[in-house]
């Protein structure tokens, strides 16, 4: 039986349809997950997808923590359900507390949608494992909201305990700290990406098949888990 | 109500006599589902599936207020295609500015290019393509023209009649406010000038959350078959919604003004009627439906009120009346025809203008040429520093141009292509072109020249040209000699399209561009869709990179 | 060194999206008895010396506020009173 | 019926760049005596009834503000005093 993998739309998500479609490829059940159910239905991990929730409008992602389905999502992932955050679902998590620090404007207060390469550095987590430590990665990012900031003791944390998942590479884009483009909690469960994978799965449509590696690195993550 | 119904944007009154050509000019088409008069033209791309597109402009707006003037205007033109039940499914900007060094410019642009990414990409919309044209002709009056393209099976397309007497009027969406009371009346149909300070009222502000919730709304209602007409609010807000539903059906209609939902509660009838509120769609929907289309809009949170129903079309042997009542008092009796269709018809007087003849004087043949290399470096230097040559990305960068995961080419390509059927890879090519100093020269030409180029375009992706939708940015038609360019360019589009044999599917009128006596170059915009059987077989701009590109042999075809 | 607070909100009868957002997450919050939410920009301003008003006025009319959809007002505070300023 | 306002403004340690893009427009005005500007959130909420201050806190504290990120402050206004709310 393939994992199944849950994708949740806000009103507002705008990428879930591309995360499902990420899932698919990837081999795995997407099941899709409704802001409004608790229910997680079973599913094995769950994929916050990005796009403006309720429209993103007091702060990203703020209105969306208090959607129903978070309430079991915030469970879930304290007890070792993995949670993938895509761009608004990586301020959504941020929010909700599951990650540390804030996504805020883009430093140029512009939205700034461009392929961008990555360096993925913890390769270590539920949606990481398949690529190698400090492997380069090319991803689309879109967000006017991506600048990630944290104060200086958590970011100090964050890199002594190899929980920056990746960092933009040949140019920060939004003026993010420490040029993070990702972070995971603790345990390695829970990530935030603020670039977008799941459209770097297919080279009709992407500029890379890059983006599959998150999506595939979950898969084995619960084979392994399930052996 | 008949000041603003019989107004130049919402009657059409001076260019409804040029426009017929683009039916009786028309080329034979079977894929066309339909055509000029609907809220957008509709094309069959196979057996069951149709693609919806529109050009639109939202000029004036944009000039007042930038960035609620383009992001409203992408949320008008999506509501267009949302209403013939298709999921838009991508959005196009053609844009005009003055010279990229003035100060307004750098006032306009930067507003108009976030109020554009901001809606487009708040709705989850990919952008492929568009235009960004500097020049002094545009300084008072820049064009902010808007394209959505949408998908539809073809046994989902959506009627705006108000069919079925006894049905219930539903209006979904956002709330009515006092935005936008007399937009189209006064923005759209006069030219801009000192005075235009006191029309700020008229600013309407954009809610794209809202319009996202909206299209989800109405595409479920769709698939569940709980829809017997819709029409989208646009200019002329209610006013426009309720005559044209029930003249498209030849009924009557009862209306209850008080049933409407208002932000604010001192609102008076005559002031809901015209309110052009944002985010809103008129629904026909059958009695014993209603509770289920309420409980789809709950499901989306967006507000659906029944607030009136259609009436027969004829009482006592005569025809339907649309009434309209506010707490008791009846305020509107009319019949809906007489608002709709019945509109005046102008045949404006026409001239070809004074400097025409001296402007065409100057022939391409005979200006000086560069003659030596350094002449030649020069010339090249110059055109590589133009604005208009520039690299786009500043604007392009603020779009999403990957959402829904179906973008196969877009920026900096030629036209934007998009899979519509992931198991077949059937797409469409898209896209969009003008030359308003081609159009000043010859506005006939000119024309067919944005034809040609848009046309270009998408064949050279590799894609089959099938239809085409126009923007036509023009000065104020009470001027004979921008008459005359507006009857040129159309008489051009039309020959252009009967020569090319694809028929002009829909589009869209904007007059008054125009500062005090000086109109704006005469700008057609072309829009061209192309349906291609294979998105893989797609043909990018650009050399094959080595290794496959290597020993490729290069071409010139054409003279 | 004078510190001026402008405080930008939409005009009345433009429509507040934001606000509308907010109102309408409160009742998960448990929150019933809130009428309506209008959401501005506070915009702390400090100058190196005295605060001319009618150069204030100027800043907000240009710069600040876009008079089309939104109004302004203009206070001038005692330091203590900032709320949340940058130390200086 | 009462109303508070609720300001949020960014930490002091964090980055403003709105703020910072005013200041830098403000000299193209002929303003050249301004220090600093910080840009943030004013929010009017109008209650149906009193408002009770520690449910403002929570509202303020779980969904206006984000702690890690930004700092509020909450006051009661007298209708008046409310430069551009809805009329009611
Ligand atoms: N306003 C815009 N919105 C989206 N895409 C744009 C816009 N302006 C230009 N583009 C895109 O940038 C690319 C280059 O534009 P342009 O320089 O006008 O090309 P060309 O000269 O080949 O028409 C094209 O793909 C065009 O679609």
């Amino acid at each position: 039986m393939s994992a199944r993998v849950g994708v949740v739309t806000f009103p507002g998500s705008l990428d879930d349809g591309d995360a499902a479609r990420a899932v698919r490829v990837s081999g795995g059940e997407a099941v899709r997950l409704w802001h409004g159910d608790r229910d997680l239905h079973g599913v094995d991990a769950v994929v916050l997808p990005g796009g403006f929730s309720y429209g993103d409008y007091l702060r990203t992602g703020a209105i969306a923590r208090f959607a129903p389905v978070m309430e079991s999502i915030v469970d879930g992932a304290r007890a070792g359900l993995p949670v993938l955050g895509i761009c608004n679902g990586f301020q959504i998590l941020c929010e909700a507390h599951l990650l540390p620090g804030a996504l805020t404007r883009n430093s140029h207060l512009h939205f700034r949608n461009r392929d961008q390469w990555l360096r993925v550095h913890a390769s270590n987590t539920a949606w990481t494992n398949s690529f190698e430590t400090d492997q380069e990665i090319l991803v689309p990012l879109k967000s006017g909201e991506g600048r990630y900031v944290a104060d200086q003791a958590t970011l100090d944390e964050l890199a002594a305990n190899g929980r920056i998942v990746a960092t933009y590479l040949r140019g920060n884009p939004n003026g993010s700290e420490r040029d993070i483009a990702g972070v995971t909690n603790e345990a390695g469960n829970v990530v935030g990406l603020m670039p977008h994978p799941e459209h770097a799965i297919e080279a009709l449509t992407g500029p890379s098949l890059d983006g599959l590696g998150f999506f595939t690195s979950i898969l084995k993550h619960l084979a392994g888990a399930s052996a | 109500m008949y000041s603003i119904m019989w107004s130049e944007h919402c009657s059409y009154k001076s260019s409804k006599v040029h426009l017929r050509q683009f039916g009786e000019k028309q080329p034979p088409s079977d894929r066309m589902l339909a055509g000029i008069g609907e809220n957008a033209g509709v094309i069959k791309i196979n057996d069951e599936l149709a693609v919806t597109f529109k050009v639109e402009s939202h000029n004036h707006p944009s000039f007042v207020e930038p960035y609620q003037g383009a992001a409203t205007g992408v949320g008008g033109i999506v509501r267009d295609i949302l209403a013939m039940g298709a999921r838009p499914v991508a959005v196009m900007d053609p844009l005009r500015f003055g010279a990229a060094d003035h100060e307004d410019t750098a006032r306009v642009l930067p507003g108009v290019v976030a109020g554009i990414g901001g809606y487009g990409n708040c709705l989850g919309l990919p952008n492929v393509g568009g235009e960004v044209v500097f020049d002094p002709t545009y300084q008072g009056n820049p064009l902010v023209n808007a394209l959505c393209v949408g998908v539809l099976p073809v046994d989902r397309l959506q009627k705006k009649d108000a069919a079925g007497p006894g049905n219930i009027v539903v209006l979904m969406g956002a709330k009515t406010g006092r935005d936008g009371i007399g937009g189209v009346s006064v923005l759209a149909s006069a030219t801009f000038d000192d005075g235009s300070h006191a029309r700020r009222p008229s600013v309407q502000v954009g809610d794209p959350f809202t319009e996202k919730l909206l299209i989800e709304a109405c595409l479920e209602l769709y698939d569940a078959d709980l829809v017997v007409g819709i029409q989208d609010l646009g200019g002329a807000g209610l006013t426009c919604a309720l005559t044209e539903t029930a003249a498209a059906a030849g009924t009557g209609m009862r209306v209850w003004l008080e049933r409407v939902p208002l932000r604010e509660p001192s609102m008076e009838p005559h002031e809901i009627l015209a309110s052009e509120s944002q985010e809103r769609m008129l629904l026909i929907v059958k009695p014993e439906q209603l509770d289920a289309v309420l409980g789809v809009a709950e499901k989306w949170g967006v507000l659906a009120t029944a607030i009136g129903e259609v009436t027969p079309s004829e009482v006592s042997g005569l025809p339907g009346r649309l009434r309209i009542t506010w707490r008791d008092h009846l305020v509107v009796d009319v019949p809906p025809a007489s608002l709709a269709d019945d509109g005046p018809v102008y045949a404006r007087p026409m001239r070809e203008p004074a400097d025409l003849i001296l402007l065409q004087a100057d022939r391409a043949e005979t200006l000086p040429r560069p003659a030596t290399p350094d002449d030649l470096k020069a010339t090249l230097l110059r055109m590589v520093g133009s604005p208009n040559l520039c690299d786009k990305s500043w604007v392009t960068e603020q779009y999403d141009r990957y959402v829904l995961g179906n973008t196969v080419l877009a920026q900096p390509e030629d036209a934007g292509v998009i899979r519509v059927d992931e198991n077949s890879g059937l797409g469409v090519a898209l896209s969009v072109d003008g030359n308003g100093r081609f159009a000043r020269l010859d506005p006939y030409n000119g024309a067919k020249l944005a034809l040609a180029e848009s046309y270009r375009n998408v064949a050279v992706t590799g894609a089959k040209p099938v239809a085409v939708t126009n923007c036509l940015n023009f000065g104020s038609p009470e001027d004979p000699a921008v008459m005359w360019q507006f009857a040129e360019a159309v008489r051009g589009l039309a020959d252009g399209c009967l020569e090319l044999g694809i028929p002009v599917t829909g589009g869209n009128v904007s007059f008054y561009n125009q500062t005090g006596a000086a109109a704006i170059h005469p700008t057609p915009v072309v829009g061209v869709l192309g349906v291609i059987d294979n998105v893989a077989d797609r043909v990018p701009i650009g050399f094959a990179k080595p290794p496959t590109g290597d020993g490729d042999l290069i071409f010139l075809l054409g003279e | 060194m004078a510190r001026v607070v402008v405080d930008v909100m939409l005009k009345p009868e433009i429509l507040d999206p934001q606000g509308q957002a907010v109102a309408n997450a409160l009742p998960r919050l448990g929150i019933s008895d809130v009428s309506s939410v209008r959401i501005g920009r506070r915009i702390e301003i400090e100058f190196t010396g005295a605060a001319d008003p009618e150069r204030v006025r100027e800043i907000a009319d240009k710069l600040l506020a876009n008079p089309v959809i939104e109004d302004f007002t203009i206070q001038e505070v005692a330091e203590e009173a900032v709320p949340a300023g940058e130390p200086s």
